[in-house]
C-alpha cells in the first residue's frame, strides 16, 4: 500500500502535475494567480471539489461499465460535478459566510475547470488507480499539485508585476514564460524511477 | 450586430487564442502538432456551433436555479456525439485514429473548455438562434486558426516538420515539443500578436485623427471668416 | 424501408438502460439541488437583498467600500449605505433600486478623469529605475517628475482598475471614457490624488493640477497651466474661475462651447464631450 | 409553502426532460455508429483459414489493457490466439496499440504489428525492433521484463509503452492459456 501511496504522491504533486505537465486547469491557473491569497483560496476549493468528484464518479463509472453504457461517462461526470459545485455553494454560503467570502466566489469557476473533470476521467485510465481509495488519493494529490503550482506562480507574479518591464510583455506573456520555467523545474522529477 | 462585425470580432478582435485567452488547456496541450491543433479546432467549432444554437433555443425554458447544469448537459451531449464520431471514423482511417489518440483526455474536456461555456453564457443565452450560430462559427474558426498557427510554430521548431512532412531534415529542438516549450512559445506569440495589434490600432487612430483634423481645420477657417 | 431496418437493428435494451440510468442521476441530483437550495436558504434574509443585487452592476469592484456587490446590497437594504456610493451601476438600474427601497434617486452619473497631461512633456528631477509603483516612487522626494503634483505614470491606477479603463500613454495615465464605471478605486489609490470625479456629461476638462505660479510651471512643463486667466475671461457663461493658479469649471453653467479650449495658450483645457 | 415545492418540481422536471432527450439521441447514435471490432487487423497480421472468432473484450491487465481477444486457425491448421492490446507510455508519449498473434499451444509469438503509434514525430518505435520479438516463447508472465526487452535509443517513452503492451500480452496468455484450463 505505501509504495502506491508514494507513487501517487509524487505523480500528483510533481511528475504528472496537473497544471504544469498535463496542462489541466489552465484558465484559473493564469486567471487567479495575481494574488497569493486568491490563489490559495482557489487551490483549496479545487482540491476539495476534486476529492468529492473522485468519490462520486469512480463508483458510478464501475456501475456504468457493468451495464455497458460507459460511452455516457462524459455527460454523467460533468453533470455530477456541476451539481456538486451548485450544492457546495449553497451549503457553504449558509454554514459559514466568512469561508464563503474567502473561497466561495471561486466555486462557480470550478465547474468549467478542466482539472476537475480531468481527475474524474484520468482516474479511470491511470494505472496507479486500482480502487476507490487510490482514486481519492489521486484526487487529493492532484489537487495539492494544482494548489502548489498556482501558489508558486502567484508568488512570482506578485513580485514581477511591479518590476519595470516592456509594456507588451507585462501581464499574460510574462506569466506564461514564468510558467514555462516552472515546467522546466518540474520536469526534473520525471526521472525518479516510480516503483519500476 | 451585423455579421461582418461578428466575423471580425470572432476572428481578430476577440480571437479566443490570442486575445480573449480562453480554452488554454486545449491550446497548450494540443499545439504540439499542427494536425492535432486542426483536429481539435474542428471538433470545438462543431460543438460550439451546435451548443450555441440549442442553448439560444432553450434560453427561456431553463429555470435560473439549474441554469449551469442544463447548459453543461447540452454541451456534453454534443461532445459525446463528437467522441462517438471519432471512434467510428478512427476505425475507418488511421489518420483520424492518430488525432483521436493524440487528443486523448482533452476530447471529453471540450465540455469544460472555457470558450464554449463563456460563449454560451455571454452570447447564446441573450441573442437569437441565427446570431448565436454565426458567432459560434466565427469564434470557432478564430480558435482553429490560432491553434493551428501555434501548432505549426511548435511543430516546426520542435520536430522540424509541418503537418508531419519532414522539412528541416531531422533538425529539431526537442524543447519546443515539451510542456515548458509550449508555455514559452505561446507567451511570446501573444506578445507578438499584441505588438502588431497595437500598431494596426495606432495606424487606424492616426488615420482617424488626420481625417478629423482636416475636418476641424475647415471648421475653424469658416469660424474665423464670419467670427 | 432501409431506415426501418436500421430501427429494428438498434439494440433497444442498451438505449433503455442508458436513458434510465442518466435520468435517475439527473433526478437524484435535481432533487438534491432543490432540497438543499430550499433548506439552506438563509432564513430571515430580506428578500429585497436579492432584487437589489440583481440590479447592481455586479463588477465586485469594491469601490463602494464593501466586499463585493452582495455585501453592498445587504448594506443598502439595511440603510447603512447610499446608492450613489456605487459608481458602477448605470442610471436606470439605480432608479429601479431606489424604487425597491422606496427612496428617491436623482444623482448624476459620474466618471473619473486624470487632471494631468504632463508625462514626457514634463521634465524629470532624476531618473527613477526603482520599484515600478507610484506610491513607492512618491516617497523619493515626491516622485521623479520635476512637477511635484503631477502624474508619475507608473500605473498604480491602471493595475487597480477592475475594468482596465486606464492606460499609461507617454508616461501619463489616461482614462478611457466608455469603459470607466466610476467605481472610484483609482481616485483612492493615486498617491498624488489628481484623479477627479466629474459628471459624465462634462464637455471640457482641466488637464493640470499644478498650483505654483506661472513662471515656475513654465520652466518644468510644456503643457502646465500658467494661471494667465484667459479662459476665465473668454468664457461667455462665466463658468470658469481661477483658484490658487488653477481654472475651476462649474459644470452646471458650462455649455461646452469650447472657446476656452482654443483660447488656452498651453492647451491645458481639453474638449472631451 | 406549496408554490415553492411546485416550482422546485417544475425545475426538476425540466432538468430530467432535457437529460432524457439528450441521452436518447446519444443512445441511438451510439448504436448507429457501433464499431464492430475489426477482425481483419488479425487477418492482416496472420492470415487465418476461416477468420477469427471474438472471445473477450476490454480486460484490464496490470500494465495495459487487452482490448480484444480472438481465436482462429492458421492456414497450416495450427490454432492461434489474437490479442489487440494497448500499452500506456508515460505522459509525453501517447499509448501504443499492438496486434499480437500467439500460437495457442506452444505460446510462441507468430506475428506482431503496430496499429497506433503514440510516440511523437521522430520518436516512433521501429518496426524491426518489434519484429525481433517474433519467435520468443511465452513461458511465464514475466518473459518481457525490462532486462530482455529491446530498448530503442532515444525513444525511451515509446519503448516503455511497447514493453507495457507486451507484458500485458504475456500476463493474459499466462493466466488464460498456460495456467487456466483451455477455454
Amino acid at each position: 500500500m505505501d509504495s502506491a501511496f508514494v507513487a501517487l504522491l509524487l505523480t500528483g504533486l510533481f511528475v504528472g502535475n496537473y497544471v504544469v505537465a498535463r496542462f489541466l486547469g489552465m484558465c484559473p491557473f493564469l486567471g487567479l494567480s495575481k494574488k497569493v491569497d486568491s490563489a490559495v483560496g482557489m487551490g483549496i476549493a479545487v482540491t476539495f471539489v476534486m476529492v468529492v468528484a473522485s468519490l462520486l464518479t469512480y463508483p458510478l463509472y464501475q456501475l456504468m461499465v457493468k451495464l455497458g453504457i460507459e460511452y455516457l461517462r462524459t455527460i454523467v461526470f460533468i453533470f455530477v460535478i456541476a451539481s456538486i459545485v451548485q450544492v457546495l455553494e449553497t451549503v457553504i454560503k449558509k454554514i459559514s459566510p466568512s469561508l464563503y467570502s474567502a473561497m466561495g466566489v471561486y466555486l462557480p469557476l470550478i465547474t468549467t475547470n478542466c482539472a476537475v473533470l480531468g481527475v474524474a476521467t484520468l482516474n479511470l485510465e491511470s494505472e496507479l488507480v486500482t480502487g476507490l481509495a487510490t482514486a481519492l488519493l489521486n484526487g487529493l494529490f492532484s489537487g495539492l499539485g494544482f494548489t502548489l503550482a498556482i501558489v508558486i506562480l502567484a508568488g512570482m507574479r506578485e513580485k514581477l508585476d511591479k518590476q519595470p518591464l516592456n509594456k507588451h510583455l507585462k501581464g499574460f506573456p510574462i506569466s506564461m514564460i514564468l510558467a514555462g520555467f516552472m515546467a522546466m523545474a518540474f520536469v526534473v522529477f520525471t526521472y525518479i524511477k516510480l516503483g519500476e | 450586430m451585423k455579421t461582418r462585425d461578428v466575423a471580425v470580432n470572432g476572428l481578430i478582435k476577440e480571437n479566443a487564442v490570442f486575445r480573449m485567452l480562453l480554452g488554454l488547456c486545449s491550446i497548450l496541450a494540443l499545439s504540439n502538432k499542427a494536425i492535432n491543433g486542426l483536429g481539435m479546432g474542428v471538433a470545438v467549432t462543431f460543438v460550439l456551433v451546435c451548443s450555441n444554437v440549442v442553448i439560444s433555443l432553450l434560453k427561456r425554458v431553463v429555470p435560473n436555479k439549474v441554469r449551469i447544469p442544463c447548459y453543461v448537459l447540452v454541451i456534453a451531449t454534443f461532445v459525446t456525439v463528437v467522441e462517438l464520431l471519432i471512434k467510428y471514423l478512427s476505425a475507418k482511417s488511421s489518420a483520424i485514429a492518430q488525432i483521436g489518440d493524440a487528443m486523448g483526455v482533452f476530447l471529453p474536456l471540450i465540455v469544460v473548455n472555457c470558450i464554449i461555456l463563456a460563449r454560451a453564457e455571454a452570447f447564446a443565452s441573450k441573442n437569437t438562434v441565427g446570431a448565436s450560430a454565426i458567432d459560434g462559427l466565427f469564434v470557432g474558426m478564430g480558435y482553429t486558426i490560432g491553434l493551428t498557427l501555434l501548432g505549426i510554430v511548435r511543430e516546426l521548431l520542435g520536430s522540424g516538420s509541418i503537418f508531419g512532412l519532414q522539412i528541416l531534415g531531422g533538425f529539431r529542438i526537442t524543447f519546443f515539443s515539451q510542456p515548458a516549450g509550449a508555455f514559452i512559445t505561446y507567451g511570446l506569440l501573444i506578445c507578438l500578436f499584441n505588438i502588431t495589434y497595437e500598431k494596426i490600432e495606432q495606424n487606424n487612430a492616426n488615420r482617424k485623427r488626420k481625417a478629423s483634423v482636416t475636418l476641424s481645420n475647415q471648421v475653424t477657417e469658416e469660424g474665423a471668416v464670419n467670427g | 424501408m432501409e431506415s426501418l431496418m436500421l430501427l429494428i437493428q438498434i439494440n433497444w435494451r442498451i438505449v433503455i438502460i442508458s436513458i434510465g440510468i442518466t435520468a435517475g442521476v439527473a433526478l437524484l441530483m435535481g432533487v438534491i439541488i432543490m432540497v438543499i437550495a430550499n433548506v439552506f436558504t438563509i432564513k430571515g434574509q430580506d428578500p429585497r437583498i436579492d432584487d437589489v443585487k440583481e440590479n447592481l452592476a455586479g463588477a465586485n469592484c469594491g469601490g463602494c467600500g464593501y466586499a463585493g456587490c452582495s455585501d453592498f446590497a445587504k448594506a443598502l437594504v439595511e440603510g447603512k449605505a447610499e446608492i450613489n456610493d456605487c459608481g458602477a451601476t448605470n442610471k436606470d438600474n439605480k432608479i429601479k433600486i431606489a424604487s425597491i427601497l422606496g427612496k428617491q434617486f436623482s444623482g448624476e452619473e459620474m466618471i473619473s478623469v486624470v487632471a494631468c497631461n504632463g508625462g514626457i512633456n514634463c521634465a524629470d528631477k532624476f531618473e527613477y529605475k526603482g520599484y515600478c509603483d507610484c506610491a513607492y516612487a512618491n516617497m523619493h522626494s515626491s516622485g521623479p517628475k520635476a512637477c511635484n503634483s503631477g502624474c508619475i505614470g507608473l500605473g498604480n491606477c491602471a493595475s487597480v482598475c477592475p475594468v482596465e479603463a486606464i492606460k499609461i500613454i507617454d508616461e501619463v495615465a489616461v482614462v478611457d471614457r466608455d469603459r470607466c464605471i466610476a467605481c472610484g478605486l483609482c481616485i483612492k489609490t493615486c498617491p498624488k490624488s489628481i484623479i477627479k470625479s466629474i459628471p459624465k456629461s462634462a464637455q471640457v476638462i482641466v488637464a493640470c493640477c499644478n498650483e505654483c505660479k506661472g513662471k515656475e510651471v513654465m520652466d518644468i512643463c510644456k503643457v502646465g497651466c500658467i494661471a494667465c486667466g484667459l479662459c476665465a475671461r473668454v468664457c461667455p457663461h462665466a463658468a470658469i474661475h481661477l483658484e490658487n493658479n488653477l481654472p475651476i469649471i462649474d459644470y452646471g453653467k458650462c455649455t461646452g462651447c469650447g472657446l476656452c479650449v482654443d483660447k488656452c495658450p498651453k492647451n491645458v483645457i481639453h474638449k472631451v464631450g | 409553502m406549496n408554490d415553492k415545492v411546485r416550482e422546485s418540481i417544475k425545475t426538476i422536471c425540466i432538468l430530467v426532460a432535457i437529460t432524457i432527450i439528450c441521452v436518447a439521441l446519444l443512445a441511438i447514435l451510439n448504436d448507429v455508429l457501433y464499431v464492430a471490432p475489426d477482425m481483419d487487423s488479425f487477418d492482416r497480421t496472420a492470415k487465418s483459414k476461416s477468420g477469427y472468432t471474438l472471445v473477450e473484450q476490454n480486460v484490464k491487465m496490470t500494465n495495459g489493457i487487452v482490448k480484444m481477444v480472438a481465436e482462429g486457425e492458421m492456414l497450416n491448421g495450427e490454432a492461434v490466439v489474437g490479442l489487440y492490446v494497448e500499452g500506456k507510455g508515460s505522459s509525453p508519449a501517447g499509448s501504443f496499440t499492438l496486434v499480437v498473434i500467439i500460437h495457442k499451444a506452444t505460446g510462441e509469438i507468430l506475428g506482431v504489428r503496430k496499429l497506433v503509434d503514440g510516440g511523437d514525430v521522430g520518436y516512433e518505435y521501429l518496426d524491426d525492433n518489434l519484429r525481433s520479438l517474433m519467435g520468443t516463447v511465452i513461458d511465464g508472465s514475466t518473459v518481457f521484463d525490462s532486462d530482455n526487452f529491446v530498448v530503442q535509443a532515444g525513444a525511451t517513452y515509446s519503448t516503455k509503452a511497447c514493453r507495457n503492451a507486451m507484458q500485458a500480452v504475456a500476463e493474459y496468455y499466462y493466466i488464460n492459456y498456460l495456467q487456466g484450463g483451455q477455454e
